[in-house]
């Protein structure tokens, strides 16, 4: 089991700090040109054929998303103030 | 002379006069051998009856050549060759093969006693079940319960308790047959007859006097401790719990199943379905009692610690479900209680015969002792482990097939609640069920019980799975309850939808 | 092979037997016996029926349409690859309830009318908790009993609904054909009660708590059965009877809402995963509300979800199995040592998270469409949301907590061979539904066709918009520290009421019924009035003590009692 | 009044059976002791006996014995006052023709000892059944009697006492022993 091994095996190449950043660079891109692939739409590349008319907005999908998470997120953390008890609770008084 | 024709008495016979023998012969391995000879040939002579009844009907004996009603006649129809063969087969099983478990719990010198006792309280309830004579009904139920509380109290070596639970059933049985003395008292003093047959025809024509209604009250709470009907239950939770484990094996198979015939024979073929049900209460009553009994039978049998009170708290719910189908007054409801007379004591019995392998090796039947014996004792605890679906009422096993009548049944007659009683039942069988088989095969959460030496010899569990296919066979084949059962809940129920 | 047999009691029959077989002989039977039922179902034609008398019932119990095929396809599938996951499991008591559980669960979604329905839905019910009480903890005991008594609540409800429908339909005697199972009207008793016992099964809101309370206690493997079979079984059942009812519509939507939250702040890796198994059935639930497209989608969703669903268990539990613990804040790293197993569970994340070219984007899009075209904006708002969020914490959170993050300093071998096998093959599977979507299609029900065309540039478009820019947030939210720590804890869910509350109403209502009912009979007697109290009874009290003796004088009065009272109403009854 | 005594009196016996069975169901349930614990219940089975010898009574019977006619014509003949020549006849006439002809050929009588001749020629006898029954109850009870001492002998060798709550003491204080 967990054999703490640190000190004897090879560095990861997530290990370094740089390549984290490095990765985390390159989704910034993705994530632009992602929402920057709508203006195809917008020229008429492709056809959104959206269902409902908010769906044809730039970028509305990403958008939603992004706010949807940071929303559930800080709703979430909310949350946890009113529904976190100790890992034992039920144990703890529940038994009779 | 052949003997065919006198095959109604030998059932009650052979053992009888066996049981007198063997208190005779001073020798244990002698009397275990007879006692096994003599159970097993009445098994025979039960069969042999009910094959003559269901080929001509009822059979019908005058003791000593006395014709009714200045005799005593025997008198066996499908209902009662069904609880004959049951009550025979049950002890052809469990008496050749307790040789081990009463070796271990009766003191050695009582050996011979122990089996002359057996087949007299088998006798008795034979008796009981294939007589037509209301007074010899009374003295034959005196017959096998004075050997079933010698047999109770012959638990003392193990436990001094089995003593005072011993007195209490002697006290409490001998009230409710009192009681039923007592009834049967009004019901002479108003018909003059002590024939059940005549009793039944006198009875139809007096519209439930006020001298019949009292008969009727007395012999109905008489049969109710007798049969340890909610709320007069309680001498059978200590009397199986400190009984030798044979002994209640055998008595959880059949006294209690017999007190329900008997209860079905005064209720349907004495009284009658008026008397009963438009003249007297008996219905609401019994119905009232037994939705309590599944309820708080059940309800208690969660809360046991020791699996031989769990498995009694669970008789008192399951009499609840065999009362419940006799009250509904219909033949539907009298198939659910017939089917599960039958399934009830094959489970019963088996479920006994495994908690006394786990007592043979582990000195005791509490949780703490039944703790993981899955992996020593394989097969006693899938002997448990089948009995107590059964006792659920599982697809597969009789105890499915009765449930269903009895919701069936209830749902018939427009008794919404009462099905919904037999569902809860089931739902709280299936807690203290699963507690039962969760310790058995995963151990209490948190104790470590002492692990057994190996798994108890055949002669526990061979019986045990025996009684179980048995159960099963209820379960999956129609032939059962199309033939006898059916036979006797429609002669039964009669008039009745 | 055998012209109407159900193949799932092929299944429970060949169940019976692992205990008795030796190691090596069980390790070859346990994958055997899926293959072999498979290709009894595949032998199957449409339309084909089976009867099985049990005394003197005649049950029918097969019937294959494309509805029950795709359902007992799947759970084939998910049976063999659990199997393969569970082979070193020395307990044969997890194989017997897992292949049981199964096999019941395939014999249910086949089974034609409503009884053989019931039994298999009981078997289902305990089979299944075998595979927590298998894990041998106090804790476990108890959440198996809280579990347990859903089910058996859900089993009760369901023969309470088949009795109701056999009223409803003139009573036992009126009844001349078998109770077929089919759809059903939500007019009566019958429906309604038949809608709550599915409803439990499929963790509809508020009844949900047995699946997230017991899943995480379960044994490393049997999480993965219990994932594939009871809901989605729950989802067939309802898509067979309830298809199209307007009320599962918005039921689906809050169950596709509520659970991300609870995932959020969850620490317990596979808890997580439990919260969005409910989100995902949600989803299910909301297709068959729709009907028609929606009733396909919920399909082929349930298909998808049973591989990627058992992948993620598999992968989680991999992690519990090696580590002993799936808590988010003891793990971290773990890629360096369980590379496999990382990647596997991210296979599952992309494929719960709907990822093009993973299997739940050719599902997942099929009820999102169907939604839109039932001109539902509010819920297509809903299920948006809920898609976003499960990425949000089943797609990111999973993986990345237990394989990366922070450094837990464990070092745990790799997974055994045949736990690699099981996520290999549940892997590929994901990728091949994903890459090829006909496939699946082709043995859907419903109106959908294999040239359904799910690859549309818009469709992949907005769909990646929606998948990377959640991504974004999390990684703003990690990066700026406002995303919420892991934190050992229990979260309360709705069953605080029944654990807290609940529990001592209970105790203090039926803990002196039952525990001494000796004692309420002497409050009874107690309560008689003070003369005659006094006067008769005194001999009657014993310290309170349920004693044998006592007992035996109050079993002797209630004898009186009884037969007075009984002679009085009779007495009543008679004059009347 | 009347009517009370009427019921106290002519139902006297079954007022006497009741009585005893509540007696007998008293002590079951409030004695300690349990030698009169079973005291109780066979004072409650004595009071069945009462019941059963009871119901079989019929006022005026003789015992159920079987008489031929001449036998009960000459019981009836030495009791009235009567020729004996006439008797003579009578006892005759009753071998050769019954006695309807016996009573013709005895002539008429004293009004009184006419009516006492016909009852006692038409005197019923008590029904023997009951009776009969309960010997075989008294058997039974008996055996029971036998059973419960015998136990209660067992309860005084394990136990030490015969007192019921002494006993549950005695119970109880084992039980904390193997607790603790």
């Amino acid at each position: 089991m967990g054999a703490d091994a640190k000190h004897d095996e090879p560095p990861r190449w997530l290990d370094d700090p740089s390549n984290v950043r490095r990765l985390l660079r390159a989704f910034w891109v993705v994530c632009a040109l992602i929402v920057l692939v709508d203006v195809l739409a917008l020229v008429g590349v492709y056809d959104k054929h959206g269902h409902f008319r908010w769906e044809e907005w730039f970028g509305f999908h990403a958008f939603y998303g992004f706010l949807a998470c940071v929303a559930l997120v800080e709703a979430a953390k909310l949350l946890r103030r009113v529904i976190m008890r100790p890992i034992d609770y039920y144990e703890r008084e529940g038994e009779p | 002379m052949t003997l065919t024709p006198q095959v109604p008495a030998l059932v009650v016979l052979v053992p009888l006069l066996a049981g007198v023998v063997i208190g005779l012969v001073r020798h244990a391995g002698l009397a275990w051998l007879l006692a096994s000879l003599a159970s097993v040939t009445t098994f025979a002579l039960t069969l042999a009856l009910a094959a003559r009844v269901q080929a001509e009907g009822v059979v019908i004996y005058a003791m000593g050549g006395w014709a009714a009603p200045t005799g005593i006649e025997l008198r066996v129809d499908a209902l009662n060759a069904l609880v004959l063969a049951l009550v025979a087969g049950m002890a052809a099983v469990i008496v050749p093969t307790s040789r081990a478990s009463v070796a271990r719990e009766v003191p050695a010198d009582r050996h011979d006693q122990f089996y002359a006792l057996v087949l007299l309280c088998v006798a008795g309830m034979l008796g009981v079940t294939a007589t037509g004579d209301a007074f010899n009904l009374y003295v034959l139920i005196e017959i096998s319960s004075l050997t079933a509380y010698a047999l109770v109290a012959l638990g003392r070596s193990r436990d001094r308790r089995a003593l005072t639970a011993s007195f209490q059933y002697l006290i409490m049985g001998s009230i409710g047959a009192s009681f039923l003395l007592v009834g049967l008292g009004y019901l002479f003093l108003a018909t003059g007859t002590l024939n059940m047959a005549d009793m039944a025809v006198r009875l139809a024509d007096l519209h439930g006097s006020t001298t019949v209604r009292t008969g009727v009250a007395f012999v109905i709470v008489g049969l109710s401790l007798k049969m340890a009907l909610f709320p007069v239950h309680q001498w059978m939770a200590d009397a199986y719990t400190y009984a030798p484990t044979s002994v209640t094996a055998l008595m959880a198979s059949t006294a209690t199943k017999v007190g329900v015939y008997i209860t079905i024979r005064f209720v349907y073929t004495i009284f009658g379905h008026e008397l009963s049900f438009v003249i007297m209460p008996t219905d609401a009553f019994l119905l009232a009692f037994a939705c309590l009994a599944i309820v708080v039978g059940s309800l208690q049998a969660i809360r046991q610690h020791d699996v031989r009170r769990l498995l009694a708290y669970s008789s008192v719910a399951q009499i609840g479900y065999l009362v419940l189908g006799l009250a509904l007054g219909s033949a539907l409801g009298l198939s659910g209680t017939l089917v599960h007379l039958l399934n009830h004591a094959l489970v019963k019995g088996a479920l006994f015969l495994a908690v006394g392998a786990v007592v043979y090796r582990q000195g005791g039947a509490t949780m703490h002792e039944l703790t993981g014996i899955a992996r020593r004792m394989p097969l006693t605890a899938a002997a448990i482990a089948v009995g107590g679906l059964g006792l659920i009422g599982v697809p597969l096993t009789g105890g499915f097939v009765s449930k269903w009548y009895l919701v069936a049944g209830a749902l018939e007659a427009g008794l919404w609640p009462v099905a919904v009683v037999v569902l809860v039942g089931s739902l709280l069988a299936v807690a203290y069920v699963l507690r039962l088989l969760q310790v058995v095969y995963f151990g209490e959460p948190g104790t470590v019980a002492p692990e057994p030496a190996g798994e108890a010899p055949a002669s526990f569990w061979a019986p045990a799975l025996l009684l179980l296919l048995g159960s099963v066979a209820l379960g999956v084949s129609g032939q059962l309850t199309g033939g006898l059962i059916a036979a006797a809940a429609g002669a039964l129920a009669g008039g009745a939808p | 092979m055998i012209s109407g047999l159900n193949p799932g009691f092929l299944l429970m029959a060949g169940a019976l037997l692992i205990p008795l077989l030796p190691r090596l002989l069980r390790q070859g039977w346990l994958v055997a016996l899926p293959l072999l039922s498979a290709a009894q179902l595949l032998t199957l034609d449409r339309g084909d029926r089976g009867e099985v008398t049990l005394a003197g019932v005649t049950l029918h119990t097969l019937f294959v349409d494309d509805l029950s095929f795709t359902f007992a396809l799947v759970f084939h599938l998910a049976l063999l690859l659990g199997s393969i996951f569970a082979l070193k499991v020395e307990d044969a008591t997890q194989h017997v309830s897992a292949v049981l559980y199964g096999g019941a669960a395939i014999a249910a979604c086949l089974a034609r009318d409503l009884v053989t329905l019931f039994i298999c839905w009981e078997v289902v019910a305990v089979a299944s908790a075998f595979l927590i009480w298998a894990q041998r903890t106090p804790r476990a005991y108890q959440t198996g009993m809280r579990y347990l008594a859903w089910q058996i609540l859900s089993g009760l409800l369901l023969l309470a609904g088949i009795l109701a429908l056999v009223v409803e339909r003139g009573g036992p005697a009126k009844l001349t054909g078998p109770l077929v199972f089919e759809a059903l009207p939500l007019d009566g008793a019958a429906g309604w009660l038949i809608l709550l016992a599915f409803g439990i099964k499929a963790a509809f809101p508020a009844l949900h708590t047995w699946l997230s309370d017991a899943y995480p206690e379960a044994t490393p493997t049997g999480a993965v059965f219990l994932s594939g079979f009871t809901s989605k079984l729950a989802v067939y059942a309802l898509a067979r009877a309830f298809a199209g009812q307007e009320v599962l519509v918005y039921v689906g939507a809050a169950m596709a809402i509520f659970p991300i939250f609870f995932a959020v702040i969850e620490n317990d890796l596979r808890r997580v995963l439990a919260y969005s198994l409910i989100n995902q059935v949600g989803f299910m639930v909301v297709g068959v509300g729709i009907g028609g497209l929606g009733v396909s989608g919920a399909a082929a969703h349930a298909f998808a979800h049973v591989i990627y669903k058992g992948l993620l268990f598999m992968s989680t539990g991999a992690v519990l199995f090696r580590t002993g613990t799936a808590d988010a804040n003891q793990l971290g790293g773990l890629y360096r040592t369980m590379p496999f197993t990382a990647v596997c569970c991210m296979i599952g994340a992309a494929s719960i998270s709907a990822f093009p070219l993973f299997s739940g984007f050719a599902a997942k899009s099929l009820i999102m469409v169907a939604v839109a075209e039932d001109h539902r904006p509010g819920v297509w708002f809903l299920l948006l949301f809920a898609a976003a969020g499960v990425f949000h914490h089943a797609g990111i959170k999973v993986p990345f907590f237990a394989f990366f993050g922070h450094d837990s300093g464990k070092r745990p071998p790799e997974a055994p061979w045949n736990m690699c096998l099981a996520m290999g093959l549940a892997a590929a599977l994901c990728i091949g539904i994903g890459c090829y979507p006909p496939v699946l299609y082709a043995i859907l029900p419903g109106p959908i066709t294999a040239d359904y065309a799910v690859y549309t540039a818009a469709h992949v478009i907005t769909q990646l918009q929606l998948l990377l820019f959640s991504a974004l947030a999390f990684c703003v939210l990690m990066l700026s520290g406002r995303y919420p720590p892991e934190l050992t804890s229990t979260n309360l869910d709705v069953d605080w009421l029944w654990r807290r509350p609940g529990r001592v109403v209970w105790r203090e209502l039926t803990g002196p019924i039952a525990a001494n009912f000796g004692r309420l009979q002497a409050l009874l007697l107690e309560g008689l009035p003070a003369a005659v109290s006094r006067a008769v009874m005194r001999p009657l009290r014993v310290d309170g003590l349920a004693a044998r003796f006592w007992a035996m004088r109050t079993s002797v009065l209630v004898t009186v009692v009884l037969l007075l009272a009984y002679l009085l109403v009779g007495a009543v009854h008679a004059a009347r | 009044m009347s009517l009370l005594a009427t019921g106290l009196f002519n139902l006297l016996n079954y007022w006497v059976y009741v009585s005893l069975m509540m007696i007998g169901l008293y002590a079951v349930i409030a004695k300690t002791n349990l030698v009169k614990k079973v005291i109780g219940l066979s004072l409650f089975q004595t009071g069945i006996f009462i019941f059963y010898i009871s119901m079989g009574v019929v006022s005026g019977a003789t015992t159920p014995i079987t008489w031929t006619d001449a036998e009960r014509l000459r019981l009836g003949l030495s009791r009235v006052e009567v020729a004996p020549e006439r008797a003579a006849a009578a006892l005759a006439a009753v071998e050769e023709d019954g006695l309807d002809a016996a009573r013709a050929a005895l002539g008429p009588l004293a009004p009184a000892d006419a009516a006492r001749l016909d009852e006692l020629l038409a005197r019923p006898y008590t029904n023997p059944l009951p009776h009969v029954l309960i010997l075989t109850a008294i058997v039974v009870s008996v055996s029971t009697m036998a059973v419960a001492l015998a136990i209660v002998m067992e309860i005084k060798a394990a136990y030490g006492t015969i007192e019921s709550d002494e006993i549950v003491t005695a119970e109880l204080e084992t039980a904390r022993a193997a607790r603790s």
